[in-house]
């Protein structure tokens, strides 16, 4: 119980990285204002992985007070975090090359930062180690995609998302202050023990406290009608962090969202689960619809992402609203959470490059890319396929194992939805393709050379892609059996 | 031998395949290739009758389709009307390909043009040897198809190319609906093999109704392929097509297929006196409505093409009044005579250089001997002069008439053969007496052309002679095994009046045209109007044009502005709507700020509201 | 003795005070200030449960200690970033930065 | 005999793109090498199993299963094998592709990704026929899209991306239908068999005919829920077959793709449809494919009528024989909505022929294409003249797909024609009025074909057109080849009856029970 | 009515007063002004509630800190007493209104209704609040507390980099 006598060797990765994290930044100090410092990027992909490393050893079973867990779930979404962040950054690397008016050390340590206040969220038991961790993340992303502060896009994309996660945050509080008043304790633990009772006794404030939250990390994951600072934030920001806010924060979103919903919220003997099932079903049905129909009518690849973004979130809800055992549908959400990291930091990787080339971010930078690097053209292909869920793709097995959880529920509408939705994204996804390869090139554009870290990073996603796509049973064997 | 009659067609086939892949290279000499096919084909036919006569018979058959329980089998088998119509089919084809060789000279597409008749010798052979109405019919497809080949061989001709279309889709018309009766007829005998349908028939397997749809659906196809009306209309315009095929397909054999069918399928249509009646009024009205037409035209070919289907709404006459025998017995010595007609026609329009219209020839009898007499020879047999192939067989056709106590078709018969005598001497004394109105001198032609003639004009004076009165040779030889009912036999009157009215008919055409005893409008002038009808040819096609082509094209231009506009329209509108819906959601994204604070409220306002209401916590 | 529905009602309001002020006031100070009002709003909720709730404790002020800090935090991030927004655009109403849209 | 055969099948294609992946785009004639082989390879392999394919099991034959995806509650299997009704088609497709490879040769921009597309849709039509796992087969339907519409979209006509986007979404959506009707079949399997398939596999087709046609499960599996999964299946298939008012995607697709491909989509493509429709459709709810038998007849009469109406005012002749398809798909259903043997064999026999059929047509449309520059029916005439070949052969498919006999579409118009007047009425009320209607259905397509092939082949040469070239050597192999399988069929169909009669006898059987 | 109440009322009323004006006053300096008292006002709810300790942190933090940070930010952007031209939307107005409004009604209907268990009065902390809070927040929450010096530190740097000023 006590945080005195815990085994704090169980926040050994955190520990490990937050010291690596301030390493860095100090070194940072040391070396001057300006300049390039692609050692720093190299140094912080080593610590994160390093640090995944560590989680993966760290693994098993254990808590610290009760407000740190650390489980399976837990550890697979910290490695998929991890990672994830040590691929964006990565694709920072290329970014910051071409990019002197950023600072890069700070660029880096704050990505540091968040992915550790994204590892604190996953872990955490307690109302106020997730807030932490919550804010954590988002203060380190506020910052970063205001980071191009001489441009005014980011800066506008900035201040647009500092107000709006304010108010996101605020309400989270809100629904939280009552669930701690009415039970007197902030553990996600302690609450799910008495939350039956408390429905019963104060249906109208459980409920609406859930509302709130719901609200809250409908912000953070981006689904509708909470998503709307999404597109405007990830085109301003700078392309590496727009890939990062996408990713890491997604996927940290729903790593919250699957640890208070399904722990807390599920209630004693699934009492409370009617309760929000159907909303969240709801809420994914117009966050497919809504996101991939603006997605139709977008120009901009990094607007576009966004909405797509919006819409693989709805995806992702299908398997919350769809609960027949809880800890499949976290099997789900985790591979599909794999197989989304990398298949759209591929795709960023690639529109940081070739948006940087161009210095532009509608679609037409895409035009005839084939022409000038064919590897990068079909990788994208590849990661785009993925995202719509064609064959050969881990995104295909990803989605089919979504529709298979949703049909085991009985929710054949929800997986109709999602399926049409599907097929609508076909069109934009398919558009971004024949811009690469049925127009032919800009007439300055000329041969694209991509550099070592680029290539390294699609290079494993796409690997990544097409093997968990012919054979996802390497990973699929090992996440449907493990208890969550 | 008999065993190997399935060579008899075989030979035109290796002909035509030798001809499709080395005729380029043959050129003219092509014309052996078939010649040869051909006259091993008869020598081979003549063997088979003669052991068929002699009471040999073999059949010999292959699974060619399995389905569930049922096979379809392939094969060929000899029986009398087959032996029969072997000989009458390799006959004339024979001689048309020797005719053709110089009436083709010229075309540098001689060895096609031989191709095409090998493959049309094979397949109408196939038909006659088939054991099987499938089998048949497959050939009769195959017939169809080289008669549209043929037709249009001279497809640069718009008119060829058009009057080939016409005879594909006619007929084929007629041949979905022999199609359907013979799917009919398996899926009520289980069996397309001849044995085995009568069998079921006889055995009364198939009820009443169903038969007569089937035989008359079977009819169908008949009329479409002998050009019956209301199907006829193909025909005139096939000839389009060189004139030996004219001879050979639209006269003697292919047009004969119909009466044919007939003929095979009979002891269906006698069990069926509705279908019997419908042949025999199609047969009736097809007789005099053709004739009728034949009397005012003046195109060689096609008066001779509506002789051709006025006659052969004669045999379908005959059949449908019980006279089986008679039928097809006109229909052996029609394709004699009749081939004789049209090569003799080919062989004067050879002369006065591609030209048809009979106001443009006469006089021809002193400029083309041979070919007047032999021509002559022809005119008199289908004009039903004694003793003539024509006397004997139409004599045949008009006791079957009379037998079959209908008068009004008695009576049509009658007014049909007068006029059949009429407007055949009315195209020869036009055409080959008085002065020759054309503009290059005609000359006789050489003798691959003339001998030809020759030998059709000695078969159509001796054809005849194996069903007179001394002896019916060719009924027992035909009935032989066949329940086919009781066979009429004219009485001397009915031969007497046959004649007089044949003699009539020649008479008043040597009055009008030879003579001028009469003048040539004498009729036209009193009766203009239907004149101006049988000019027109009673406006057939385009009535046809009216009431079924256009109307379909209409349908068809119609339901493509609606499949365009709305089921497309609906396809694209979707499209568009979830573009329009998309932008509409992306007109809330305006950049403000606010705007995005709002519409996340509301949001969150409506689940809120509608987790309330729906969960009911209010009260 | 003031019943803790009172507490809670007025951080109610004030939270949507708070609200109002992010959704419709064009000063971009006031919208950051505004969010500040809804946490407040939040940490009147919390110390109220904390202290006269049906569970007292001490957590909910443990909470609010955690909250403010974080506030501050994200007010001194807020203003940054305002401050460069500031010397891009020269304009400080919300209205006028619709850059990114559709 | 070699083990794994049908996997050799389907991924010797993909085998043969990697490999070509690794060549240089330079080397054009490799790479057409390459490919050429590898279809053919695929061609032989496909024929090895003609050759030991037992005629008289009514079974699965060269059955492969193996665990491929496990998800905890349902395993999705790599299963695969082969009857009578899957066979034909296989080689259809091997055959067709192949020889439309050879149609491809003109091809001179982007030969590399050309092939490889190519032969990445070799794979993914030959894992559609063999795929025994519903998961499986809907993998290989939704892997077909994407090589058609870079195929359609890279070298289409003018209008190529509208018509690859019209197909890709399209067909998307009807794919999308179709694995919901599977995820019911699983759900209500699943629900049925209390939660515990059989094996633990879900999908497999085998397991889910069990399923289906185990009375026991009546209660559950009722037949509203049978019904339903029914119709969203027929939905799915009538897209992709393309079934009236669902064939809109065809003229565009069709119209638009290069002529290999036209060839493999109207040729193959097409036929998944009519495939899935009796594998899943009639092999999984026979009964339920039973009690809307009338409604598919009627589609089908109307697709037969409806499509050569809007043939017969065609101006583009590659449209005109994109409708003849839409056309001929109808007989298709004709003879599945009877109900008989001879229907079902009819409705094969049907897919068959007219991949064979309309891949020729497409070819010869291309081929006078390439050479007149125009596919406007006013503007060509008389091409017999200047390149006789070609347009004997043009006539020899219109002729094929007119019907006539001794050619291989005569033999399915007569099965279908056998099984609709044959229909047990009780299935199938007012079959020999649709059969009747279905008639002047051959009537119009004679018409539009003979008129199409009057206006084209025949009549006056232009100028411009006298000095065209006859065909290349090279391409007379698809033409012989597609032609002689249609007369091979045709003269014999024998040689196809006695591979699929067991599996229609087998699948006609869960009707009746 | 006792004390307590009267005070609550007091505090409240002018914690509402001023968060509204924060919102309705013209100057912006009036504004920031405005915004300092409703924090005292919240500081001086906590006295009553009892959490001393977190009202004199409200003070410093919020009352002081903040509001300096306020005002620094707004000197540094605009300060003078701008207007701005008339609201161009006046629907985002209603319908905010309309909404948030909706909102209270919805929190204010749950509150109102929850049949919490009277608590006479705070609860007492013989040792002072600031010494549970100590024990707590370094005992219990002190991984809290180390994910809030990363916090602040992410903050910190974010907050210089951004702000900072430099030729361009």
């Amino acid at each position: 119980m006590s945080a005195y006598n815990a085994n704090w060797s169980l926040m050994t990765p955190e520990i490990v990285l937050g010291i690596l994290a301030l390493v860095i930044f100090t070194i940072d100090f040391m070396t001057g204002v300006k300049g390039k410092k692609p050692f720093l990027g190299r140094m912080s992909i080593i610590a994160l992985l390093v640090t995944a490393v560590l989680v993966y050893i760290n693994r098993g079973a254990g808590t610290i007070a009760d407000i740190f867990i650390v489980d399976h779930f837990s550890t697979m979404f910290k490695i998929i975090l991890l990672v994830g962040v040590a691929i964006v950054i990565a694709i920072s690397m290329h970014y910051l090359d071409k990019n002197d008016d950023v600072y890069q050390g700070e660029f880096y340590s704050l990505m540091l930062f968040a992915a550790l206040g994204a590892m604190l969220m996953v872990s955490s038991a307690d109302l106020i180690t997730l807030y932490i961790g919550l804010e954590l993340l988002s203060i380190s992303s506020y910052c970063l995609a205001g980071f191009k502060k001489h441009n005014r896009k980011s800066t506008e994309g900035a201040i647009k998302y500092v107000v709006l996660g304010g108010t996101a945050s605020a309400f989270i509080l809100y629904g939280m202050s009552f669930l701690y008043g009415l039970t007197g304790t902030t553990s996600i633990i302690d609450i799910s023990q008495v939350i039956s009772s408390l429905y019963v006794d104060y249906p109208f404030i459980v409920v609406m406290s859930i509302l709130f939250m719901l609200a809250g990390f409908g912000f953070k994951i981006s689904i509708v009608p909470f998503h709307m600072w999404a597109p405007d934030v990830y085109e301003g920001s700078p392309t590496p962090v727009t890939a990062f806010l996408s990713v890491v924060s997604k996927i940290a979103g729903f790593a919250i969202v699957l640890r208070v919903f399904f722990t807390t919220f599920l209630g004693s003997e699934g009492v409370l689960y009617d309760e929000w099932t159907w909303i969240i079903a709801i809420i994914a049905t117009v966050t497919m619809i809504v996101g991939n129909l603006i997605a139709l009518t977008q120009k901009n690849i990094k607007r576009l992402m966004a909405y797509s973004g919006v819409a693989q979130a709805g995806y992702l809800l299908v398997p919350i609203a769809a609960i027949f055992i809880p800890s499949y549908s976290i099997g789900v959400i985790i591979f599909y959470s794999i197989v989304y990291v990398f298949m759209t930091l591929g795709a960023f990787a690639i529109i940081t490059l070739v948006t940087e080339d161009s210095g532009r971010d509608d679609f037409s930078s895409f035009s005839g890319l084939y022409k000038r690097s064919p590897y990068m053209a079909i990788a994208m292909s590849v990661f785009l396929l993925g995202l719509a869920g064609l064959p050969l793709t881990a995104g295909f097995v990803g989605k089919a194992w979504i529709f298979i959880s949703a049909a085991q529920a009985g929710m054949l509408w929800l997986a109709g939805v999602m399926f049409v939705t599907s097929v609508i994204s076909f069109y934009y996804y398919f558009g971004v393709i024949k811009q690469m390869f049925m127009n032919e090139p800009n007439p300055n554009d000329v041969e694209l050379k991509a550099p070592l870290s680029i290539s390294v990073v699609v290079t494993i996603a796409l690997a990544v892609t097409i093997i968990l796509g012919v054979l996802p049973g390497l990973m699929i064997d090992w996440i449907a059996y493990i208890q969550w | 031998m008999i065993q190997n009659a399935w060579l008899i067609p075989v030979f035109p086939l290796i002909a035509f395949i030798i001809l499709l892949f080395f005729g380029r290279f043959l050129k003219e000499k092509a014309s052996y290739v078939g010649i040869t096919a051909l006259a091993l084909s008869f020598i081979l036919s003549v063997i088979v009758l003669i052991e068929r006569i002699g009471g040999e018979t073999y059949s010999f058959v292959i699974e060619w389709l399995t389905f569930g329980e049922s096979t379809i089998t392939m094969g060929y088998e000899v029986t009398p009307l087959n032996a029969m119509m072997l000989i009458v089919v390799t006959v004339v084809s024979l001689l048309v390909h020797v005719f053709s060789k110089e009436y083709m000279r010229e075309d540098a597409r001689i060895h096609v043009f031989y191709s095409y008749l090998g493959l049309f010798s094979f397949s109408m052979l196939g038909l006659v040897l088939a054991p099987n109405i499938l089998q048949l019919f497959i050939f009769w497809e195959l017939v169809g198809l080289c008669s549209f080949l043929l037709v249009g061989f001279w497809y640069f001709k718009p008119e060829a190319a058009a009057a080939a279309k016409k005879a594909f889709l006619t007929t084929r018309i007629g041949d979905v609906g022999l199609l359907i009766g013979l799917v009919l007829l398996f899926n009520a005998t289980g069996s397309f093999d001849y044995a085995d349908i009568f069998a079921a028939v006889q055995a009364g397997l198939v009820n009443d109704t169903m038969i007569t749809i089937i035989a008359i659906c079977i009819f169908l196809g008949a009329v479409g392929k002998s050009a019956q009306f209301p199907l006829h209309v193909w025909l005139p315009d096939a000839m389009e097509g060189p004139t030996p095929v004219s001879a050979l397909i639209h006269a003697a054999t292919m047009v004969a297929a119909g009466v044919y069918l007939v003929g095979v399928m009979y002891p269906l249509f006698l069990a069926s006196s509705t279908a019997m009646t419908v042949v025999a009024y199609t047969g009736a009205i097809t007789a005099i409505f053709a004739a009728t037409i034949a009397l005012v035209n003046t195109d060689i070919k096609r008066i001779l093409a509506y002789s051709t289907i006025s006659q052969l709404g004669f045999m379908m006459l005959a059949l449908g009044t019980g006279g089986y025998v008679a039928g097809l017995f006109h229909l052996m010595t029609h394709a004699f005579f009749k081939a004789l007609l049209f090569l003799g026609a080919g062989s004067v329009i050879y002369a006065v250089h591609h030209r048809q219209d009979i106001r443009e020839m006469g006089g021809l009898w002193k400029r083309m001997k041979l070919t007047s007499i032999t021509f002559l020879i022809g005119a008199l047999a289908i004009a039903g002069i004694f003793p003539l192939a024509g006397f004997w067989s139409k004599e045949g056709v008009l006791a079957a008439a009379w037998e079959g106590g209908d008068i009004f078709l008695f009576t049509i018969a009658v007014i049909t053969a007068f006029m059949t005598a009429f407007y055949m001497f009315r195209l020869f004394f036009t055409a080959f007496t008085g002065t020759f109105r054309g503009d290059h001198e005609p000359h006789e032609n050489t003798k691959l052309m003339t001998i030809p003639l020759a030998v059709l004009a000695f078969l159509a004076i001796v054809a005849g002679f194996v069903n007179t009165p001394l002896g019916f040779v060719l009924e027992d030889f035909l009935t032989q095994g066949l329940n086919v009912g009781y066979q009429a036999h004219g009485e001397l009157w009915l031969a007497i009046l046959s004649l007089a009215v044949a003699i009539g008919g020649i008479a008043l055409a040597w009055a009008m045209y030879y003579k001028g005893a009469i003048a040539k409008d004498a009729f036209s002038s009193k009766l203009p109007a239907v004149h101006k009808l049988l000019l027109n040819k009673y406006y057939m096609d385009e009535l046809y044009a009216k009431v079924f082509v256009q109307p379909t094209v209409a349908i068809g231009k119609f339901l493509w502005d609606i499949d365009r506009n709305i089921v497309d329209g609906i396809v694209n509108l979707v499209g568009r709507s979830s573009k329009i819906t998309g932008r509409t959601f992306a007109k809330r994204h305006d950049g403000q700020l606010q705007t995005y604070g709002l519409v996340t409220i509301i949001g969150g306002l409506a689940i809120i509201a509608l987790a309330f209401v729906l969960r009911g916590y209010f009260g | 003795m003031v019943p803790i529905t009172l507490y809670l009602s007025l951080a109610a309001i004030l939270f949507c005070v708070g609200l109002y002020g992010v959704l419709t006031r064009r000063h971009l100070v006031i919208v950051l200030a505004s969010v500040e009002l809804m946490l407040n709003a939040v940490n009147i909720n919390l110390v109220a449960f904390s202290s006269i709730g049906p569970y007292a404790d001490i957590t909910g002020q443990v909470f609010t200690l955690f909250i403010i800090s974080v506030a501050a935090a994200e007010v001194a991030v807020g203003l940054a970033i305002l401050i460069a927004l500031y010397r891009n655009r020269e304009s400080i109403d919300v209205i006028k930065h619709d850059l990114l849209r559709w | 005999m070699i083990p794994n055969l049908l996997s050799w099948l389907i991924f010797l294609p993909l085998a043969g793109a990697l490999l070509i992946l690794t060549v240089p785009k330079e080397n054009k004639n490799v790479i057409r090498s390459i490919a050429i082989g590898t279809s053919g390879v695929t061609l032989i392999v496909s024929l090895i199993l003609w050759g030991a394919f037992d005629r008289a099991f009514s079974g699965l034959q060269f059955y492969q299963a193996a665990p491929w995806i496990d998800l905890g509650l349902v395993r999705l299997n790599y299963e695969i094998g082969i009857d009578g009704l899957s066979l034909p088609l296989i080689i259809l497709t091997t055959i067709v592709t192949t020889l439309s490879l050879f149609a491809s040769l003109n091809i001179s921009e982007r030969v590399k990704e050309f092939y490889i597309w190519t032969l990445v849709l070799l794979t993914g039509m030959l894992g559609v026929f063999v795929a025994q796992d519903l998961f499986l087969f809907f993998l290989f339907f939704e892997l077909t899209l994407i090589p058609m519409f870079f195929i359609i979209g890279i070298w289409g006509g003018k209008e190529k991306t509208y018509a690859a986007f019209k197909f890709l979404v399209y067909t998307g959506l009807g794919s999308a239908i179709m694995f919901l009707s599977f995820l019911g079949m699983y759900y209500y399997a699943f629900q049925a068999t209390g939660l515990q398939m059989l094996g633990g596999s879900g999908f497999s087709i085998p397991i889910l005919t069990q399923i289906f046609a185990e009375p026991a499960f009546a209660e559950v599996l009722t037949t509203g829920v049978r019904g339903a999964l029914f119709l969203g299946l027929f939905v799915a298939f009538a897209i992709k077959l393309p079934v009236f008012p669902f064939h809109t995607w065809l003229p565009n697709a069709h119209v638009e793709a290069p002529t290999a491909a036209s060839m493999i989509l109207a040729g193959v493509l097409l036929k998944m449809g009519g495939y899935g429709l009796i594998r899943i459709g009639v092999g999984i709810l026979p009964d339920q494919a039973s009690r809307f038998a009338l409604l598919i007849a009627i589609l089908g009469v109307i697709n037969i009528i409806y499509g050569a109406l809007l043939a017969l005012v065609q101006t583009d002749l590659k449209r005109l024989v994109a409708f003849s398809s839409i056309s001929h798909m109808g007989i298709v259903l004709l003879g599945i909505a009877s109900f008989t043997a001879s229907g079902m064999q009819g409705a094969i026999f049907q897919l068959v022929s007219h991949g064979f059929i309309s891949a020729l047509l497409f070819f010869m449309v291309g081929a006078i294409y390439e050479r007149t520059k125009t596919r406007t029916i006013s503007e060509l005439g008389g091409l017999s003249k200047s390149v006789p070949v070609l347009a004997g052969f043009t006539l020899a498919a219109a002729m094929a797909s007119v019907g006539l006999p001794g050619l291989s579409g005569f033999v399915s118009e007569l099965l279908a024609f056998i099984g609709i007047f044959g229909a047990d009425a009780s299935i199938l009320p007012a079959a020999k009025t649709l059969g009747v209607i279905a008639g002047i259905g051959i009537i119009l397509t004679a018409a539009y074909l003979l008129w199409a092939m009057q206006r084209t082949t025949f009549g006056q040469l232009d100028d411009k057109y006298k000095e065209l070239s006859d065909a290349r050597p090279l391409e007379y192999v698809p033409m012989i080849g597609l032609l002689g399988f249609s007369i091979l069929i045709g003269v014999y169909p024998n040689i196809l009856s006695d591979v699929i009669n067991i599996t229609v006898i087998d699948i006609l059987s869960r009707i009746g029970g | 009515m006792n004390p307590q109440m009267i005070f609550f009322l007091v505090l409240a009323v002018l914690a509402i007063a001023c968060a509204v004006l924060v919102l309705q006053l013209k100057r912006i300096s009036h504004r920031v002004v405005s915004m300092a008292f409703c924090f005292f006002a919240i500081a001086g709810l906590y006295f009553l509630l009892g959490a001393e300790f977190i009202g004199i942190i409200q003070i410093i933090v919020y009352a002081g800190a903040v509001t300096i940070l306020f005002i620094f930010g707004m000197m540094m952007t605009e300060h003078r007493n701008i207007t701005f031209s008339a609201h161009p939307r006046k629907l985002h107005r209603v319908l905010s209104f309309v909404g948030v409004g909706t909102l209270l009604g919805f929190m204010l209907y749950g509150i109102l209704n929850m049949d919490l268990p009277q608590n006479g009065s705070p609860r007492v902390y013989e040792e002072g609040t600031a010494h549970e809070i100590g024990l707590v927040l370094y005992g219990h929450y002190v991984i809290a507390v180390i994910g809030m010096a990363f916090l602040l530190t992410a903050a910190l740097i974010g907050a210089i980099v951004i702000a900072r000023k430099e030729a361009k």
